[in-house]
């Protein structure tokens, strides 16, 4: 595992560069941590200054320092994007390796199932999630629904490739070798699907990040809870944009674009890792 | 065991069919029709199933191994019938009885588990081996009977092993809960020439010293002729000709075996003025 | 032809079934919501103006009765599914007594006009430039734009709609940034109209084009580059066949089959690019329709918005699906 | 067609571990005219990498480390590794077929045969469209096919069906070279009889060359002129087929035709014992000493050099070179 | 490029409608239920009624006598109101409004119910009838000394109805009203089907409307648009898309201010708002246990700091008021200056202290805060001051909070306050998010002085079911106004009518508007009781509305804070004369009906 890291990293440029990335990212939320002060209170230094010495990214109309709100807002968006994607794949795994193995009629009614999680709109439905839960809407809360939401698409994903994994001969090897279904599940195909669940985790975060940003802003979240989403939300509400407030809003968009940026990159090159035939064309130009 | 007369495998007017085709043509395909014939304790013997490609070999075995019902007819395996064996303790007693070995040697491996993690999980579950020294020992049993040893084969990935050890390790694994039948479906296609001849060679040890029938599933009608006691011929899922394998080969009374017999190609070289068979055919066609 | 048959009924019981889970899920969340439309009309009422309180008691119980909000759960919900079927969703409630089905095909054409075209426009150029990019791996101009695509792709739509407006709108104030026609232009088929709809569209079809290309682009240019490596495709070029016709009738022919797959699972996400679109940029259409309902409290049209949405989507996968066998003649029924 | 010392290695190099496995390594070998040369050799032994680098259909990471493949059609010669891409396509077809190895998966799925058949031989033909497909439908009814396969998909067909498209598609052009890959291979016995007697059949029609690669001995006594045997990258013994199979002289070959079993003969045979070598790390000298019966102190340090026999037939093996064998 | 291109921008002024998009543009009817827009300049310029009451000075003094020709005639005991009509008004279809009108609108919504109007009259009103063309008499159906204020525009009013177009409807709930017939000066030219804009134009015959007294409406046309989200709005009115805009940010009206030359809002400088005669207030849950004690919550009012409360909703740009109503209009005059020595001498008992709480010099400190950095935009003049930041507020007392908390069995262990239950003390700060960002802010900064106190505070935002929530009191405390007022008259019956007890519903149950605390206190009634027994102008109301206030100091049901000041923004880039404070003439803010006054007094740029 440590040795397939090392590799990447060293021979594979999307992997460092999106490692890299995602290294700063972790480590500017860990740095809050070592906040001065909580990162919910308001006018705790003076509001609207530039970038300067004193305040490496300015601070906001709301006098918070850009730099600590922005650690505690990475924070908590990546806890979120972190929690999203654990708890979808969880859910995508079980779905997509039961039905891929069961197949039949159990197949059938989980892909009936998937089919109207793939379909069915995700926003309106998340919105009124938002209106059923009312204003007790929290991090957590939208974790779970999100993740509840959003494990379809992988679910289908992985459960043709357990599909295929099913007519393998080595699969009957382990039915003959007296393992339970859950036993080759869990010890035979779940080593296959790794690779996938591993890369569309961090699809998933991108997806999961990406809706929390944009629901916050909409205003649709609890925007007690200082995450980047809620950083523009707030800028927003002091339009920061036409106040010249630039970087309120400027810090936070840069910050979520390389956190994007960054875990695509890791997607990719995990991807490309996994297909065998991607690492061939590597080798040089197919044409 | 039971008694010398009670049939060890009864396959009763057995068929098959299936529903496939493309979306436009749905056709109907009888895999396997009206297939019979008995195996019995007393005497172990080699039983070859031979026939063109789609005749239904894999269908019928799929059938015996209990993985797939037969659209009508009976198999009972030491008077047993196989659709009463449903609850998971009777099929674990029937698995202890009949086992599978399969095409392909490197498929049959999951490439990402160790090797020895099947000996020890049938040794687990099929036989009163419970500690890990006992489960060891009885892989390593098995092992010598096939000419290898646990410590060759210890901690190792497929991808370390070469075919034939690895057909003989599934083999070795089969062996382990003691069966009275090996179902053997094309154990040789995928290897090449003297590969092949080793693993016949080790089904004949088998029947001859350990007293285990097997079916043998194959296209080879050279290697049927080599080792097999009593053979069939099938066709289309009908089976065309049965009988003593040496005498149904040397003297094939249907017109398809025959035809099979004679599309042999035999490895022998005619004298130099004598053509080959298939400038003979060659020639014939042209007139 | 009779399997085709069997095909379809299997297809039309699977979408039934979806529209039918759907709705219930989206019937369920919204009357699961504590928002009462009558309390929520109430209040928008009398949060201007002098109202005695006895009068709102008076009012309450008029518009109860009004809003044909009687009944037990039940009978609610076997009355609401009774209309549905007959496409009867009842009148709005924030907007009575017009009838939730004027209000969304008021909408709609906004909405499908927008983001279909978009949809469809990002899918084409996306897999076209995809498709080249993935097989003309040295052409500089397309790497660079597979860069940015790679940059852009990742991109939560929000951020991108939200820096484009900017641009577009603040710093440099080419293109207007809010509603879907100029203020004043009458409706009809006149250059006018039709001009100032095209400007509004601008921007929030270019976001949409913008972020959706990226995507498509990256796609395509993955199954084009394992495709290039596929046994066909080498024999082709043994072959000596055409390269402009391995490239279209080879490559990109074989590439799109999934890609058509993606196409009716991206319409799923129109409606979720609905709200956010008409929400950046002041469009008309479904989306703010949506928001508006809910936050007036009036679940008939909240529902009838996510019933539309969820049928349409449904059916625009159940066509293509429909159409698969057309695309992919290997494709075998279950 | 002459090849010279023909080094084809497969170079890879991901994600830092550089591997070179030396699928075909120093090969000489003459395919005269109409004639069908077969190479033999156990499964891996680079029977196929040789074959593409005949064919010059290599992609990376298989590349050409050393050597030469001339080919003489007649009217001209042509040194295929010198050429201008434009003239190698323009050889391919007309004057050079190429069957490759799995020739199931090589008609694109999604395209009718008739617009494959269009697509590769139209514009060698040199007629106009009517003609062309009135010439495809002769010849596919040379080869058993009734015309109505073009207008299939390659999934509609059976395996022995799509196995005679793709030779069609092969000598629709009447190529003076033909280079096939294991055509028959997972036909059963009775189809792949009669799409041998076809290619046969092809192949004196028009006076052609083949060269064809299969591991199974039955057929290259059937079908071959001449015959090379390859082990672990290396040509071990060439000659004339009868020859080769009355009269084996390598070790490795003496063992494949002896174990080769037959109907009516049931005498116990024996398999070749040990695991094929690693050709990203073959072993010194001899590459097949490890597992020979015969070998020797100087098979471990010396590879043997290609000895003329007479005939014909070539063999590689310092036993033989030494007289110790036979 | 012009947003308008289809009407002269010099003849056309654009206005923000608030409301923003109309689901439903189509419909006009604004006497059935909120079917379709209503400030899309249909309440401002098409409809009209018997009063208009203006928030500042008006025209011609704060009341103006629109259909009505005098002020209304009571007889003694407040049981029959007679109003005499204007003549010479005219519908713009050229139909001649009478009293018949009126007796239609009257009765058509006394017969449904459902309508807008409807319960409160049908309540009201035994009978209406028309004398002669133009009288009306009401005869009600109990004493009511204010029955008038539901025919006064202060923001709306009951408008009067068509009855020629009525008529003709079979069902006047499920009439849209389209195209509408109006009675103001103005009349529809077109809208957008999307509800992004309205056009109205001004009518040829405006002289027969009730505006025409005061001369032409400079504007041609006036354009009611869907500003969008606050950024847009500033956007909008810096590139002279928008002459007056409804409402943005403080930082937005700072950019104008800044940017763009030709924008000001109602103050030329700092602080620009125009404060509504509404007061946003903390208001407690008072049926929820915690808040039963009026020392908690002096103790909470005590943790306020005002002036950082201030900054950090309106970055000081707010008129703050001790006292329950609205510092705005007349009411400093009324009573902020005439009680300001009462305040300063009111004492509260902490149980351990005697304290004087009031600080009369915020309002200063505030104006000095800000002076630094906006310099000379900030008045030295302590009337200026005064009117622009309010007068005095609470000074923050720590010490006497936890000794009142203390009082009322409220506990500290280490850091954190405990009930007098032993639970937490948690309150959750409702505020209503987007749609009103000063008061988020404001619920922000007074959840983090509490947290900083010890006391678990968090706002809670209730985007878009704030008002749901706050009329079935699902909330601990909430940011919102519970007080409103004419501003430009001293009667507090408006609102202060609906605080009586009598009307406090149940904890669970809807409770009616204004008073969302659920306040119910005998002392108070007594004082209601007794406004409901003097006339709307008698001066007495005012000694009543004092005792009001000193009840309200006393009690603190809640926490008053400020003025709802709207930043209106005004561009005079095409038109001149918008109302300012320098000439108050009207109210500025452009969804209040009143807001209509604003058209007579605009000129082109360069007459
Ligand atoms: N699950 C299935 N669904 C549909 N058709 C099937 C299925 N399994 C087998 N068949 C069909 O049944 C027929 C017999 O198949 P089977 O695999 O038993 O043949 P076989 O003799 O083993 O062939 P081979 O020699 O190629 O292995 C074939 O035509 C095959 O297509
Ligand atoms: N793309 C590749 N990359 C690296 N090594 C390869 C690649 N393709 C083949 N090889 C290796 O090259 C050697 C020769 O392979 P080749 O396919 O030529 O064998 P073959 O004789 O044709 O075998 P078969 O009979 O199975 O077709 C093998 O050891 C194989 O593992
Ligand atoms: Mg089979
Ligand atoms: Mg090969």
């Amino acid at each position: 595992m440590l040795k397939i890291f090392r590799d990447l990293l060293r021979f594979n440029l999307e992997f460092a560069i999106g490692t890299l990335i995602v290294s700063i990212i972790v480590g500017l939320s860990v740095l809050s941590f070592f906040s001065p002060y909580p990162p919910e209170d308001i006018y705790v230094v003076a509001p609207d200054v530039p970038p300067s010495w004193e305040y490496w990214l300015g601070t906001t109309s709301r006098g918070q320092d850009v730099f600590w709100q922005m650690t505690a807002a990475l924070r908590n968006t990546l806890l979120f994007g972190i929690a999203v994607a654990a708890i979808s794949r969880v859910i995508s795994l079980t779905i997509g390796l039961v039905s891929g193995y069961m197949g039949g009629m159990t197949d059938r009614v989980l892909m009936s199932i998937n089919d109207t999680f793939i379909i069915i709109p995700l926003f309106p439905i998340l919105v009124l999630f938002y209106f059923v839960m009312r204003d007790s809407m929290s991090w957590a809360l939208l974790a779970l629904i999100m993740a509840a939401l959003g494990w379809a698409y992988d679910a289908r994903l992985i459960r043709s490739v357990a599909m295929s994994l099913r007519t393998r001969e080595f699969t009957s090897q382990c039915i003959f070798s007296g393992m339970s279904p859950r036993q080759i599940m869990t010890r035979e195909h779940l080593p296959y699907v790794l690779p996938i669940v591993f890369s569309t985790t961090l699809n998933n975060m991108n997806w999961s990040i990406g809706m929390e940003v944009t629901l916050s802003v909409l205003g649709f979240t609890d925007i007690n809870t200082p995450t980047i989403g809620s950083m523009l939300y707030w800028a927003n509400q002091h339009t920061a944009l036409v106040a010249g407030v630039w970087w309120w809003i400027a810090w936070p968009v840069i910050a979520v674009m390389l956190l994007f940026i960054g875990l695509y990159l890791l997607a990719t090159a995990l991807n490309e890792y996994i297909d065998p035939r991607s690492r061939l064309s590597r080798m040089g130009g197919a044409t | 065991m039971s008694g010398a007369d009670t049939a060890l495998l009864d396959v009763r007017g057995v068929s098959r069919s299936f529903w496939t085709g493309g979306l436009l043509s749905r056709r109907r395909i009888d895999a396997v029709k009206d297939v019979s014939f008995t195996l019995t304790d007393a005497r172990p013997e080699i039983f070859t199933i031979i026939g063109e490609s789609g005749s239904g070999k894999s269908t019928l075995a799929r059938m015996i191994l209990n993985g797939m019902n037969p659209t009508s007819g009976s198999i009972a395996f030491g008077g047993e019938e196989l659709t009463t064996i449903r609850k998971t303790r009777d099929r674990m007693r029937f698995m202890s009885r009949v086992q599978p070995i399969f095409q392909n040697p490197f498929e049959s491996f999951n490439p990402l588990s160790k090797v020895d993690r099947y000996l020890t999980m049938t040794a687990r579950n099929f036989t009163e081996a419970r500690s890990r020294a006992e489960t060891d020992d009885a892989s390593d049993r098995a092992l010598r009977k096939v000419g290898l040893s646990l410590a060759e084969v210890k901690d190792r990935f497929p991808h370390e092993l070469s075919g034939g050890q690895l057909q003989r390790i599934a083999i070795a694994r089969a062996l382990i809960p003691g069966p009275r039948l090996i179902v053997a479906d094309e154990p040789v296609s995928m290897v090449d020439a003297s590969l092949r001849v080793a693993i016949v060679n080790l089904f004949k040890d088998l029947r001859d010293e350990l007293k285990v029938s097997i079916i043998y599933i194959t296209h080879d009608l050279a290697t049927a002729y080599y080792i097999s006691d009593r053979i069939i011929i099938m066709r289309k899922g009908e089976v065309v000709e049965s009988g003593d394998a040496r005498a149904v080969l040397d003297n094939p009374q249907h017109p398809y075996s025959i035809l099979l017999k004679d599309s042999v190609l035999s490895p022998d070289v005619p004298d130099d003025d004598e053509p080959k068979t298939i400038e003979r055919d060659r020639a014939a066609r042209s007139h | 032809m009779k399997t085709y048959a069997i095909y379809l009924a299997k297809r039309l019981l699977q979408f039934v079934l979806v529209v039918f889970i759907g709705i219930n899920l989206t019937y369920v969340i919204s009357h699961a919501t504590p928002i009462d439309p009558v309390e929520q009309t109430i209040s928008a009422l009398t949060s201007f103006g002098n109202t005695s309180p006895e009068a709102i008691e008076t009012m309450r119980e008029s518009l109860r009765e009004l809003y044909g909000m009687s009944g037990t759960p039940l009978e609610q919900y076997v009355s609401f599914w009774s209309r549905i079927v007959v496409g009867d969703f009842g009148p709005s409630l924030s907007a009575f007594p017009t009838p939730v089905s004027e209000l969304i095909l008021r909408a709609l054409p906004w909405t499908i006009g927008l983001l279909v075209v978009a949809t469809v426009l990002a899918w084409l150029l996306g897999n076209l430039l995809g498709g080249l990019a993935g097989y003309y791996r040295k052409n500089r101009l397309l790497k660079a734009m597979g860069l940015i695509a790679m940059g852009l792709h990742p991109m939560p739509y929000y951020v991108v709609a939200f820096v484009l407006l900017v641009v577009f709108g603040f710093l440099w104030p080419v293109l207007p940034i809010s509603g879907g026609s100029g203020i004043g232009v009458g409706r009809g088929f006149s250059f006018d109209f039709i001009s100032s709809v095209l400007l509004h569209s601008l921007l929030p079809a270019l976001s949409l084009v913008v972020v959706g290309l990226g995507g498509w682009f990256l796609g395509m240019r993955a199954l084009v580059s394992n495709i290039v490596t596929e046994d066909y495709v080498v024999y082709a070029e043994l072959g000596g066949v055409d390269r402009r016709r391995i490239l279209t009738s080879y490559v990109m022919r074989n590439a799109l089959v999934p890609q058509v797959t993606g196409l009716a699972m991206s319409l799923g996400a129109i409606f979720t690019g609905a709200i956010i679109t008409e929400e950046v940029f002041g469009y008309p259409g479904i989306g703010s329709l949506l928001v508006d309902a809910v936050h007036a409290g009036d679940y008939s049209l909240v529902l009838g918005i996510t019933s539309v949405s969820i049928v349409a989507v449904s059916l625009a996968v159940l066509v293509i699906d429909l159409l698969y066998p057309l695309l992919d003649p290997r494709v075998q029924v279950e | 067609m002459r090849v010279d010392g023909l080094k084809a290695y497969y170079q890879t190099r991901w994600f830092g571990i550089t591997r070179e496995v030396r699928a075909v390594d120093d090969i000489t070998l003459r395919i005269e005219h109409d004639e069908i040369y077969g190479i033999a050799g156990e499964s891996s032994s680079g029977k196929s990498s040789l074959i593409k680098t005949i064919a010059g259909a290599i992609r990376p990471p298989l590349n050409v480390v050393g050597g030469t493949v001339n080919f003489d059609f007649g009217t001209r010669k042509v040194d295929l590794y010198t050429l201008k891409p434009e003239e190698r396509t323009a050889i391919r077809w007309k004057h050079l077929a190429y069957i490759m190895q799995g020739s199931m998966s090589v008609l694109n799925p999604l395209r009718r045969v008739r617009q494959s058949f269009i697509d590769f031989a139209f514009r060698h033909m040199g007629m106009p469209m009517p003609a062309f497909l009135k010439a495809v439908e002769d010849h596919l009814l040379r080869l058993h096919l009734q015309p109505g396969v073009l207008d299939s998909y390659p999934h509609e067909l059976s395996g022995g069906m799509r196995q005679r498209v793709v030779i069609a598609l092969a000598t629709v052009c009447r190529p003076g070279f033909i280079i096939a890959d294991e055509p028959t291979t997972a036909l059963d016995v009775v189809v792949q009889k009669s799409v041998l007697t076809m290619i046969r059949e092809v192949q004196r029609e028009m006076r052609a060359s083949i060269l064809f690669v299969t591991h199974d001995m039955a057929v290259h006594a059937n079908l071959t002129d001449r015959l090379g045997i390859m082990y672990a990258g290396r040509l071990v013994e060439e000659g004339r087929t009868r020859d080769l199979f009355r009269n084996p002289r390598h070790p490795y070959t003496l063992h494949l035709i002896r174990s080769l079993p037959r109907i009516g003969d049931a005498e116990p045979r024996q398999g070749l014992e040990g695991t094929p070598p690693n050709l990203a790390d073959p072993p010194p000298g001899c590459r097949f000493h490890p597992r020979c019966p015969i070998a020797m102190d100087v098979c471990r340090v010396m590879v043997p050099p290609m000895q003329a026999l007479g005939g014909g037939h070539r063999v590689a093996c310092h036993a033989v070179t030494e007289g110790t064998v036979q | 490029q012009d947003v308008i291109s289809s009407l002269p921008r010099k003849e056309t002024l654009i206005l923000e409608n608030p409301e923003g998009t109309i689901k439903n543009a189509g419909w006009f009817n604004i006497w059935a239920i909120n079917a379709g827009g209503q400030y899309t300049g249909l309440q401002q310029l098409a409809m009209d009624t018997l009063w208009y009451i203006d928030p500042e000075k008006g025209l011609e003094g704060p009341i103006d006598n629109s259909l009505a020709a005098e002020a209304p005639k009571y007889n003694a005991d407040f049981t029959e109101m007679t109003v005499k009509l204007r003549s010479g008004i005219f519908w713009s279809d050229g139909v001649e409004f009478t009293a018949d009108d009126v007796a239609y609108t009257v009765e058509t919504q006394m017969k449904n119910t459902g309508m807008r109007w409807g319960p409160i009259l049908s309540l009201n009103v035994d009978s209406v009838s028309a004398p002669d063309p133009q009288t009306v008499v009401f005869k009600l159906k109990r004493p009511n000394s204010r029955f008038h204020a539901l025919f006064t525009v202060r923001f709306n009013a009951i408008w009067i109805m068509p009855k020629h177009v009525f008529e003709k409807a079979p069902d006047p709930m499920r009439f849209d009203f389209n195209k509408p017939v109006s009675l103001g000066a103005y009349a529809l030219h077109s809208f957008d089907p999307e509800g992004k804009w309205f056009i109205w134009q001004r009518r040829d015959d405006w002289q027969r409307t009730t505006l025409g007294r005061f001369g032409e409406p400079g504007p041609k046309y006036a354009v009611y648009v869907d500003g969008g989200p606050p950024d847009k709005r500033v956007i909008a009115q810096m590139n002279h898309n928008m002459d007056v805009v409804h409402d943005v940010a403080p930082e937005g009206m700072f950019t104008l201010a800044k940017q763009s030359k030709s924008s000001r809002g109602w103050f030329k400088d700092f602080p620009y708002a125009h404060p509504d005669p509404t007061l946003p207030a903390l208001l407690f849950n008072l049926q929820r246990a915690d808040f039963q004690s009026k020392d908690v919550r002096w103790a909470l009012a005590l943790l306020i700091d005002i002036k950082a409360v201030s900054m950090a909703s309106y970055r000081g740009a707010a008129t703050i008021s001790a006292i329950g109503i609205p510092p705005t209009g007349t009411h400093p005059d009324d009573y902020h200056i005439p009680m300001q020595d009462w305040l300063k001498n009111f004492e509260l008992d902490t149980g351990k202290q005697k304290i004087k709480p009031y600080d009369p010099t915020v309002g200063k400190q505030i104006a000095d805060m800000l002076r630094p950095s906006m310099k000379e935009q900030i008045p030295t003049d302590q009337a200026a001051i005064d009117k622009s930041f309010g007068m005095g507020w609470w000074k923050p007392n720590p010490q006497a909070a936890q000794e009142l908390l203390q009082k009322a069995g409220f506990t500290k262990r280490g850091s954190n306050w405990y009930t007098p239950e032993g639970k937490p003390f948690s309150i959750r700060v409702m505020v209503e998010g987007e749609s009103r960002p000063v008061i988020t802010r404001a619920g922000t900064m007074i959840a983090q002085q509490w947290r900083q106190f010890g006391i678990d505070a968090k706002t809670e935002l209730a985007q878009g079911t704030m008002l749901d929530r706050r009329n079935s009191g699902d909330f601990d405390t909430l940011i919102s106004w519970s007080v409103e007022s004419y501003g430009g008259h001293p009667d507090l019956a408006y609102f202060l009518d609906s605080w009586h007890s009598q009307y406090v519903a149940p904890a669970g149950k809807p409770q009616a508007p204004r008073n969302y605390m659920r306040w119910s206190s005998p002392e108070l009634d007594g004082i209601i009781e007794k406004i409901r027994g003097v006339g709307f102008d008698d001066p007495r109301s005012i000694e009543l509305g004092r005792d009001y206030v000193k009840l309200a100091v006393r009690e603190m049901p809640t926490i008053p804070l400020m003025a709802y000041n709207v930043f209106v923004a005004m561009d005079d880039t095409y038109w001149t004369g918008y109302p300012t404070a320098e000439d108050p003439y009207a109210n500025p803010v452009p969804n209040w009906g009143n807001s209509r006054y604003m058209m007579v007094r605009l000129k082109p740029r360069g007459e």
